[in-house]
């Protein structure tokens, strides 16, 4: 037996694993977050990897990542730069490195680092005898040789023997970093029980990069990262795209109303799909269609006969739904297009984050077609935002746009389940009266009764054409035009007294404010906790609502001599505000398909709070 | 021969003619249009159809109307009331009754005012014969009768002579205003030399007609208008989407590219493909596609293959172009999109007219997807404003947004043609040159070069990813796509040196300017000339580049205490202006289909100003 | 325009098609064997140069073709393909245009722009690169997916009939459709040849492998152990043989084709349906698409049907012609002083 | 949930006349146009397909046809152009209990909704469309359709189009559905019948309707509709029944291997016996092909009547079982439960 390694306390750690698309780095950082996540820390997830299925092995955009944050405290990014690299193959250490901490520690897969790879990674001399890697903490490790022979007896082909090395990786970062191996093992049984081989193989793995660990003379030291200090409750792990899902069920549930989706395929919304298509027992109706053109009709479809109704997509599949959000518009029904923002314009970069359609969903149609906008700001929340979206769109009778995007739908942090018996229900009333119905009746609410086919004595036409005010019929009268276009802005405005006021966190006193919308919470939090913490007085304030926006905005963003609006965009939140309350606004911006590094906003802000 | 009337003059008249959809008031109007263009006035006309083709004969929405403005002066609207309503049946008095002057002249087919077309328009008890049109100056002329008299004895149908009574009417019309019948005649004769039979009805009962005039004791008087003091030249009376087809015909020689247009038929803009479709012999290229996404990526492609392409499209039509825009903004290929606006939201009012798609125009794209706009202030502006945005286009290697509307496309006004040798050259010049190119290399425009294919050891692929600069190679590098990023907004802000600066009329500082931008030119100018008469002191300024805008607009605007921008929408430009340049700016927004009345502008310029006479 | 001053002789070899970028497909991708072929055969095209290829896509794993092909290319947005070749086509008709789709990309998202290509006859090369299944976009069912088919977005099993390909293109009209297989290295060359060589829309399905989410979907066509009782490969004017001994035959009991054995006693060659390509009536066409509806029959490739008739492009470029013939060469001067005009002095 | 219990209304227990089904809008076609007859001929079948009222949606695109829902007194959209099946798509998965309608022309359904009907076509979707083919695009005036002939002078093809037309039965084949019909607007007892069996069949149900234009293509279809001509211009196709046609019924059609062939019956050459028998069912649709190709061929009439039907599951019936077939397996959803998922821990 060794001796017991030196255990040292640690706060907070990032990590990152990267190699080659078929290194399985995705599945690694995955089971190290939920066992990470069963410890009890807190945590936040960045998985980074290509637009091609597999690039060719060991080329650098053929790498994926997949980085993680975790604490014994509070924390809001996957942080700003590794501590830990863990590079199954050459090229993912070229593209990784420029990120690391200084001095941070670097697990490298020695075995992959002949000259094939090398040269596949455009490197023309060996970073591990160049000189190049000075400064930092390498630790040599034979993975693949490794994990072979652990596996030698195993019955498997040589291929099968190296796909088992990222669970040999794996078991070696649970020793590092003190996580216990149960889950995963539980996992594998569960995920390969109809192939007993590889589930022995890759549990023989996992146990060797564990042991691995605990003998090998190249790890001095492990580390431990105690549980968080949680609000008490049940909690799981949850990614963005998981907690839109299941945020509708829940709606379609607390609402009575059967869940429709129309949808087509499309990074990085199409999980959205493949989660409710499994929830088939809750009623849910997934409907793959022919084209997004398709797949937006076909829920107006169902929303014109009453479902809770609605689609989603990326970017350019906003661009192709464009025409029909107006109809939406025009006829007054309840849908939620979700637009999972990517990097863009045009295709773009399918797998990258930005918050660059927010333009686009607020002026992006023909005529003046007012709909709801609204953001989540962090992947847990993209549940709450669900059932308000589901919320509004029904009560108002109006088409509602949630703008997710990337980085929070594949992000994923610890959510606190809630009781589903203490969220409200969805009040929704069917039209049933005939007397005195009329299909553009409007309540105290200007909405519009919701009469769905099927019940007798409702039947009505509706359509794109200009609807007269109250009987719905086609009109081309010039003032009931003008009446009606109004009507229908005034409709969405008035909404502002249905949703909270925009909150101000940190210094009140403050003479600068950071305001911000959706997936950038997060890092702007950090940031902004960071320069308090340095005595320096900042205020936040954090928009989910961006049209119409919270009632007080105008009179929030007048308090403070100076604004900065941190935005993965060239401004377009900076020009709305802009636009409605005539301020100033500092827009701090950001375009390379990744969130904001908080330290990028803490060095904003102090620059800023210098001039002041 | 009863006596010589007596003859009135004039400065300007605004009449209109309204009849059921199938009476021909489209054409009516168009005719009388033709021969006051051929007269020498200066003329602004405003056609008002229904959604329909036809709806059902004598209802009031089935009403289709054409109204013309003519003046011996510079005019620049359609008129806000008729003096004149030429009324076919009681549901076209009924539609139009609130529009006209007091005291306006209403010339009525009093054959039309049977118990059934007076059921039909709603009305209870007969206009003519209850007190309802007091206050006007009521013509009741037994229109449908006369037209059948005149016509005894011709081999047609009661049905077919019926409808030669929009030309008994136009006669009529034609005496009343003392205007030649030849240009109508002349038109008779080419538009049926397959059926003499109908030459020989339609001149009789525009002769008809115009012989009523002369012999009826009904009118006393009959007028003229001068003949309006223009700049010397030729002449000729355009609509603006004819403007629009010829405006790109000429970029297509100036510019010695093949002209490429993928299309799909949308009011109001359909014309401009049936337009194009003609000069084939021009090596014209039209092709009717599938769908509006077709028509874009068709013309993609002939991008790509070194066509100065172009789509034409209306409001929904441009939503469903929006993918296709960024892809062209991604591939950095020159192509004009047109839309003529019309009322929206959705199907909204197809033949109405609207400014509501400006932000959908600048904005409406996923991602940061930046491009040219650019608006046509006059049906003839049309034409430059073609030709500007083709340049452009094949200048910056970019998307270009020419925006009109239904207003603009519909309406017509007399314009002076240019010789083509003085209209501009659009240079062209695509790279042969093998040695040192790379697809997403940069001019000192930002424009990369145009390699079309078939050029030898230029191949290269282009697409809707991310380009890698220089090389164009797919980059998911985040620093390259930051510098791509602000490189293709670079782009489009540099356009601002090759347009022109925003000019004022009137003194460039003071208290009130009043700004605009598309087709609300003409009514805007038109306050402005009549708020000056009364003294008071108000400059104009009009957009037509919306982005990039020009580079001294914030200068100007700066230069007054109240900025006044009308529109016909609920504030887009208003918007943007604020804020880009964060300055308060008073609304005036009407959205009724309709362009604006002369006096909602004028009664604004005076709230706003008080009474400083 | 540069001066002709290169050697007309240049033997173009499958090498020039290659360009500078790493090919990025998942090992063992039916894709590669297609770029491969295409990459083959393409220097045995007549007349055509290099300069004058462009290669169109739009969305998807194949769609990364064209980055592949050193010729001119346009990656585009997805399933507008047909409708970019288009316009690329009828502005520049003596371009050789090719498509590559895949079946979401084509038949599903893009099924409009497909069905008017074809029943317009646009002179463009169409190549379905069929692997039933969405790869890019990581495995959901696709229009072509067998119903039942269990996936990311049908865990409980599709419920959707697929298209038939063969079958859509010939009821939008397409003159030219052929089937082949991505293993089937000779074959395809001789079906992109063809298709290269007709006068119109050609369309080729490529029944091809995606070896991550969909593998295996055509071993029974590609594996030497099935493929000879499975596939029936259409050649004009032969009688419909298959088997590894060709020893089994199609013939029609009445309107219905029925698989028999050949030369045991009961029937000979000569009783065996004779394939016409160039048949008028698309029924034969129509039959041999679904023949493989039944289990029991084989699946057919090689063309099943090829007619002639005038293309779009063709017939844009005529009318051009006949027009200015007519009318003689469009004067700007002329058109704009059109009409009524009058002098202002 | 909306859609249970609803079993008691396919019977219609109230008698309604054609009067029921019209609405209180004024009809805004050109007088003259045959979708009067086509709408008259919906009215009055109506009564007879056991559907009520509020149970019958119509949905449609945009063009001048598609102004039909208006004038039907049964739920309705008006929707946006050729997104017509793909509403009705939705419309019927979400509440299959509804008789889902579509009214489209042949721009809105052929030409920018040509991808939406060819996958409602191939889903079996249980809607059924009514095609108005008039081949030509009204509402904007006299454009070329994707159905107009070739060499069709209108107004955005000055010189004549040279596009080759859809033949809208073979797309229909071709794509797959289950049910391809025709008829014409001027024959209304036909029209009426074939709208009932369309009604009738459960999946994706096509009728191409012949309907002048009176106004941009008048008399397009003079020859299959006016009595001098029609008979010798149309075959009526019936089930079982050989294929007759001509002013004396002395025509028809034979079968020679796969190519059909004009024939006289009364010249002794050849007798009815030997003619060719319209069997609708036929699995293979090579026959349903042939057919529709015959407008095609010189000198062939062109089909009338039920071109093909077959069985198949529809789409939403599918759907449907499968949901329930889920909630049998994974008991009806549990809120909870689905909450409760995954890997959870919990903090006191």
């Amino acid at each position: 037996m060794k001796v017991e390694k030196e255990i040292l306390e640690l706060s907070d750690v990032t990590v990152r694993f990267a190699g080659d698309s078929g290194d399985g780095m995705q599945l690694t950082g995955m089971q190290f977050t939920n066992t990470t996540a069963l410890v009890g820390n807190d945590l936040s997830t960045l998985p980074d990897y290509p637009a091609e299925i597999r690039a060719p092995i060991g080329t650098t955009y053929g790498v994926s990542g997949y980085q993680l944050h975790f604490s014994s405290s509070d924390i809001q990014t996957p942080g700003d730069s590794p501590d830990v690299l863990v590079a199954m193959n050459p090229a993912a250490l070229k593209v990784n490195i420029k990120d690391l901490k200084h001095n941070a520690y670097i697990i490298i897969n020695i075995n992959a680092f002949d000259a094939r790879n090398l040269k596949l990674a455009g490197y023309e001399t060996n970073p591990l005898e160049d000189g190049s890697l000075e400064g930092y903490n390498i630790i040599q490790v034979p993975l693949s040789k490794q994990t072979s022979m652990a596996l030698e007896d195993s019955g498997l082909s040589a291929k099968e023997i190296a796909r088992c090395k990222n669970f040999f990786a794996l078991g070696m970062m649970y020793w590092l970093y003190s996580r216990p191996y149960e889950p995963t093992m539980k996992w594998i049984k569960d995920k390969f029980k109809d192939a007993p081989l590889i589930a022995s193989a890759n549990e023989k793995a996992l146990m060797a990069g564990y042991y691995f660990g605990e003998n090998t003379e190249l790890f001095t030291t492990r580390y431990q990262v105690e549980a968080a200090k949680l609000p008490k409750g049940v909690y799981r792990n949850i990614s963005g795209n998981e907690a839109l899902a299941i945020g509708f069920v829940t709606a379609s549930v607390k609402s009575g109303l059967p869940l429709f989706l129309g949808s087509y395929p499309i990074t990085p919304a199409s999980d959205i799909l493949h989660e409710l298509s499994k929830h088939k027992n809750f009623g849910v109706r997934t409907f793959q269609a022919e084209d997004e053109i398709a797949a937006i009709t076909a829920s107006i479809g169902a929303a014109f006969t009453g479902a809770l109704a609605i689609t989603t997509t990326s970017g350019p599949g906003v661009a192709l739904k464009t025409e029909a959000i107006g109809l939406a518009v025009m006829t007054e029904l309840p849908i939620i297009i979700i637009d999972v923002q990517r990097g863009g314009p045009s295709t773009g970069l399918p797998t990258k984050t930005e918050q660059s359609d927010l333009q686009q969903a607020i002026n992006g149609r023909n005529g003046e077609a007012p709909v709801v906008v609204i953001a989540p700001s962090t992947p847990a929340e993209c549940f709450n935002m669900a059932l308000e979206a589901a919320r509004l769109a029904t009560k108002y009778m109006v088409p509602v746009l949630y703008l997710s995007d990337g980085y929070i739908a594949n992000g994923s942090e610890p959510w606190l389940i809630p009781n589903p018996d203490d969220i409200p229900e969805i009040k929704v009333k069917f039209r049933n009266e005939k007397e005195g119905f009329a299909p553009y009746l409007r309540d105290e609410n200007l909405s519009r009764p919701w009469a769905i086919p099927g019940t007798a004595g409702l039947e009505h036409r509706l359509g794109g054409l200009e609807k007269a005010n109250i009987t719905g019929n086609v009109s081309y009268d010039p003032e009931n035009h003008e009446f009606m276009v109004r009507l229908r802005a005034q409709k969405v405005k008035n909404i502002e007294k249905d949703i909270p006021e925009l909150e101000v966190t940190g210094d009140n006193d403050a003479n600068l404010l950071v305001i911000g919308w959706g997936g950038t919470f997060g890092s702007i939090t950090e940031a902004v906790a960071r320069v308090r913490n340095s005595g320096k007085k900042v205020a936040q304030a954090h928009l989910r609502y961006l049209n119409p926006f919270p009632r007080n905005t105008g009179e929030v963003l007048k308090r403070y001599k100076h604004i900065i609006c941190p935005e993965l965009n060239m401004g377009q939140l900076a020009r709305f505000l802009k636009a409605e309350y005539l301020v100033d606004i500092d827009s701090f911006t950001k375009i390379q398909g990744l969130p904001f590094k908080s330290s990028e906003i803490e060095t904003k802000i102090e620059n800023a709070l210098k001039g002041l | 021969m009863p006596k010589e009337k007596e003859v009135q003059s004039l400065s300007e008249v605004t009449v209109r003619f309204a009849g059921d959809s199938g009476d021909g008031m489209q054409l009516t109007g168009s005719q009388f249009s033709d021969t006051t263009a051929l007269m020498g006035n200066d003329l602004s006309t405003l056609p008002d159809y229904p959604a329909e083709i036809r709806a059902p004969i004598g209802t009031v929405y089935g009403v289709s109307g054409f109204q013309l403005h003519f003046s011996s002066n510079d005019i620049h609207t359609p008129g806000d009331r008729p003096d004149v309503l030429v009324a076919m049946n009681p549901a076209a008095v009924k539609k139009n009754l609130s529009e006209l002057k007091p005291g306006a002249t209403i010339i009525v087919n009093t054959d039309s005012f049977d118990r059934k077309n007076l059921q039909l328009a709603k009305y209870e008890t007969n206009p003519l014969e209850d007190d309802s049109l007091e206050g006007f100056e009521v013509f009741p002329v037994p229109i449908a009768s006369l037209t059948a008299k005149a016509l005894e004895g011709c081999a047609l149908s009661p049905k077919e002579v019926s409808r030669c009574k929009n030309f008994f009417a136009l006669g009529l019309m034609y005496w009343l205003f003392d205007r030649p019948l030849d240009q109508t005649l002349n038109w008779i004769q080419k538009k049926f030399s397959k059926t003499p039979v109908f030459i020989d009805a339609n001149t009789k009962a525009l002769t008809a007609g115009y012989n009523y005039g002369e012999n009826t004791e009904i009118f006393n008087t009959r007028y003229s208008v001068e003949p309006a003091k223009l700049p010397k030249g030729t002449y000729r009376s355009i609509s603006g989407n004819e403007a629009t087809a010829l405006g790109f015909l000429a970029a297509s020689v100036k510019s010695g590219l093949p002209l490429f247009l993928g299309s799909y038929p949308i009011t109001p803009a359909t014309e401009i493909l049936q337009y194009l479709s003609n000069y084939k012999n021009f090596g014209i290229k039209t092709v009717q596609a599938e769908d509006e996404i077709a028509g874009i990526t068709s013309a993609i492609g002939a991008s790509f293959a070194g066509n100065l392409a172009i789509t034409t499209t209306s409001g929904p039509g441009l939503a469903l172009k929006t993918e296709a825009l960024g892809l062209a903004l991604m591939t950095e290929l020159p192509l004009v999109i047109i839309d003529v606006q019309r009322g929206g939201p959705s199907t909204g009012l197809p033949t109405k007219t609207e400014q509501a798609d400006l932000l959908q125009a600048i904005y409406g794209r996923n991602g940061e997807a930046p491009v040219a706009v650019l608006a046509a202030s006059t049906p003839s502006d049309c034409f430059t404003m073609a030709m500007e945005a083709s340049k452009l286009a094949i200048k910056y290697m970019s998307p270009v947004i020419l925006l009109t509307d239904g207003y603009l496309a519909n309406g017509s006004e007399p314009w002076k043609i240019p010789h083509v040798n003085e209209l501009p050259e659009i240079p062209v010049k695509f790279r042969t040159e093998k040695e040192g190119f790379a697809p997403y290399l940069r001019d000192e425009n930002l424009s990369r070069p145009w390699a079309k294919p078939g050029t030898p050891g230029l191949e290269h692929r282009i697409g809707g990813l991310e380009k890698a600069n220089i090389s164009g190679t797919v980059s998911y590098d985040p620093d390259n796509h930051d510098l791509m990023i602000n490189l293709r907004a670079q782009k489009v802000k540099n356009m601002v040196n090759d347009i022109p600066d925003l000019t004022v009329d009137g003194d460039t500082e003071g208290e009130l300017l009043v700004l605009g931008w598309g087709g609300t030119y003409g009514a805007i100018k038109e306050a402005v000339i009549k708020a000056r008469k009364s003294g008071y002191k108000v400059s104009q300024a009009h957009l037509k580049y919306l982005n990039p805008l020009p580079k001294n607009t914030e200068y100007v605007l700066k230069g007054f205490n109240n900025v006044l921008l009308p529109e016909i929408n609920l504030g887009q430009l208003a918007k943007i202006l604020r804020s880009e340049f964060l300055l308060p700016i008073k609304q005036l927004n009407i959205m009724r289909g309709l362009p604006f009345r002369v006096s909602d502008i004028e009664d604004k310029i005076k709230e706003i100003l008080g009474g400083n006479e | 325009m540069s001066e002709q001053i290169e050697v007309k002789d240049l033997k173009i070899t499958a090498k020039d098609f290659v360009t500078d970028q790493d090919v990025r497909w998942c090992p063992g991708c039916g894709d590669y064997s297609i770029l491969a072929q295409v990459q083959r055969s393409f220097p045995d095209l007549v007349g055509i140069k290099k300069e004058n290829i462009v290669w169109i896509s739009g969305i998807g794993c194949s769609s990364r073709f064209p980055y592949y092909m050193n010729t001119y290319g346009f990656h585009g947005i997805h399933g507008r393909a047909p409708a970019i070749a288009t316009g690329v086509k009828v502005s520049h008709p003596e371009l050789s245009v090719w498509v590559a789709a895949g079946d979401g990309d084509l038949l599903s998202i893009g099924g409009n722009h497909f069905i008017h290509t074809c029943r317009k006859n646009v002179d463009l090369k169409i190549l379905l690169f069929n692997n039933r299944i969405y790869g890019l976009t990581k495995g959901q069912y696709s229009p072509t997916s067998e119903k039942g088919k269990i996936t990311k977005t049908s865990p409980y099993g599709s419920v959707d009939y697929p298209f038939n390909p063969i079958s859509l293109a010939l009821g939008s009209g397409a003159t030219f459709v052929a089937r082949s297989l991505d293993r089937d290295a000779k074959h395809l060359q001789e079906m992109i040849k063809r298709a290269a060589a007709h006068k119109g829309a050609a369309f080729i399905e490529i029944f091809q492998n995606c070896s991550i989410f969909n593998d295996g979907a055509f071993d029974i066509l590609t594996d030497k152990k099935t493929k000879d009782d499975n596939v029936l490969v259409l050649e004009h004017g032969k009688p419909m043989l298959f088997g590894a001994n060709k020893n089994k035959g199609i013939i029609m009991d009445g309107a219905k084709p029925k698989v028999v054995e050949v030369g045991n006693g009961s029937h000979r060659e000569e009783d065996i349906l004779v394939h016409d390509e160039f048949d008028e009536s698309p029924v034969l066409a129509t039959l041999l698409a679904h023949l493989s509806d039944d289990p029991a029959m084989p699946t057919p490739i090689g063309i099943f049907r090829q007619i002639s008739k005038a293309t779009y492009d063709g017939e844009v470029e005529a009318q051009i012609h006949t027009v200015t013939d007519k009318k003689g060469k469009g004067d700007l001067e002329k058109v704009l002083f059109a009409g009524n005009t009058w002098e202002v002095n | 949930m909306i859609n249970e219990n609803r079993k008691e209304n396919t019977e219609a227990e109230i008698k309604y006349t054609a009067k029921d089904f019209a609405s209180s809008q004024d009809v805004r076609w050109c007088p003259g146009c045959g979708d009067y007859a086509i709408l008259a001929a919906m009215q009055r079948i109506a009564p007879e397909l056991g559907i009520k009222r509020e149970k019958m949606v119509w949905v449609s695109g945009i063009g001048c046809s598609s102004r039909f829902p208006y004038y039907m007194e049964t739920f309705g959209m008006h929707s946006i152009h050729g997104r017509a099946p793909a509403i009705a798509t939705g419309v019927k998965i979400n509440n299959p209990d509804l008789s889902v309608w579509v009214a489209s022309g042949d721009g809105d359904l052929l030409s920018i909704g040509g991808n939406h009907f060819i996958h409602a076509c191939r889903r079996n979707i249980d809607i059924k469309i009514l095609l108005f083919n008039n081949k030509i695009y009204g509402l904007t005036k006299g454009q070329y359709s994707p159905t107009s002939e070739r060499g069709k002078k209108t107004k955005s093809t000055p010189y004549g189009s040279v596009d080759f037309p859809f033949n809208p039965l073979t797309l229909g084949i071709g794509a797959g559905a289950t049910f391809v019909a025709r008829s014409l607007d001027r024959d209304p007892k036909h029209l009426q019948s074939i709208i009932k069996r369309a009604a009738i069949h459960k999946g994706t149900s096509l009728i191409e309707i012949y309907q002048n234009c009176n106004i941009f293509n008048d008399g397009a279809f003079e020859l299959y509709t006016e009595k001098e001509t029609k008979a010798d211009n149309i075959i009526i196709l019936e089930h079982g029944k050989p294929m007759v046609f001509g002013k004396n019924m002395d025509k028809g059609i034979v079968l020679e291997g796969l190519t059909p062939k004009v024939v006289r019956i009364d010249e002794g050459k050849y007798s009815i016996n030997d003619l060719w028998v319209h069997d609708e069912f036929d699995k293979s649709p090579a026959g349903a092909n042939l057919l529709a190709e015959f407008q095609e061929i010189e000198g062939f009439p062109h089909p009338i009547g039920v071109i093909r039907e077959i069985n198949k599951t529809t789409y939403n019936e599918e759907f449907h079982s499968q949901i329930n077939k889920v909630k049998m397996q994974k008991g009806e959803g549990d809120l909870k439960k689905l909450l409760n998922s995954g890997n959870m821990w919990t903090v006191n």
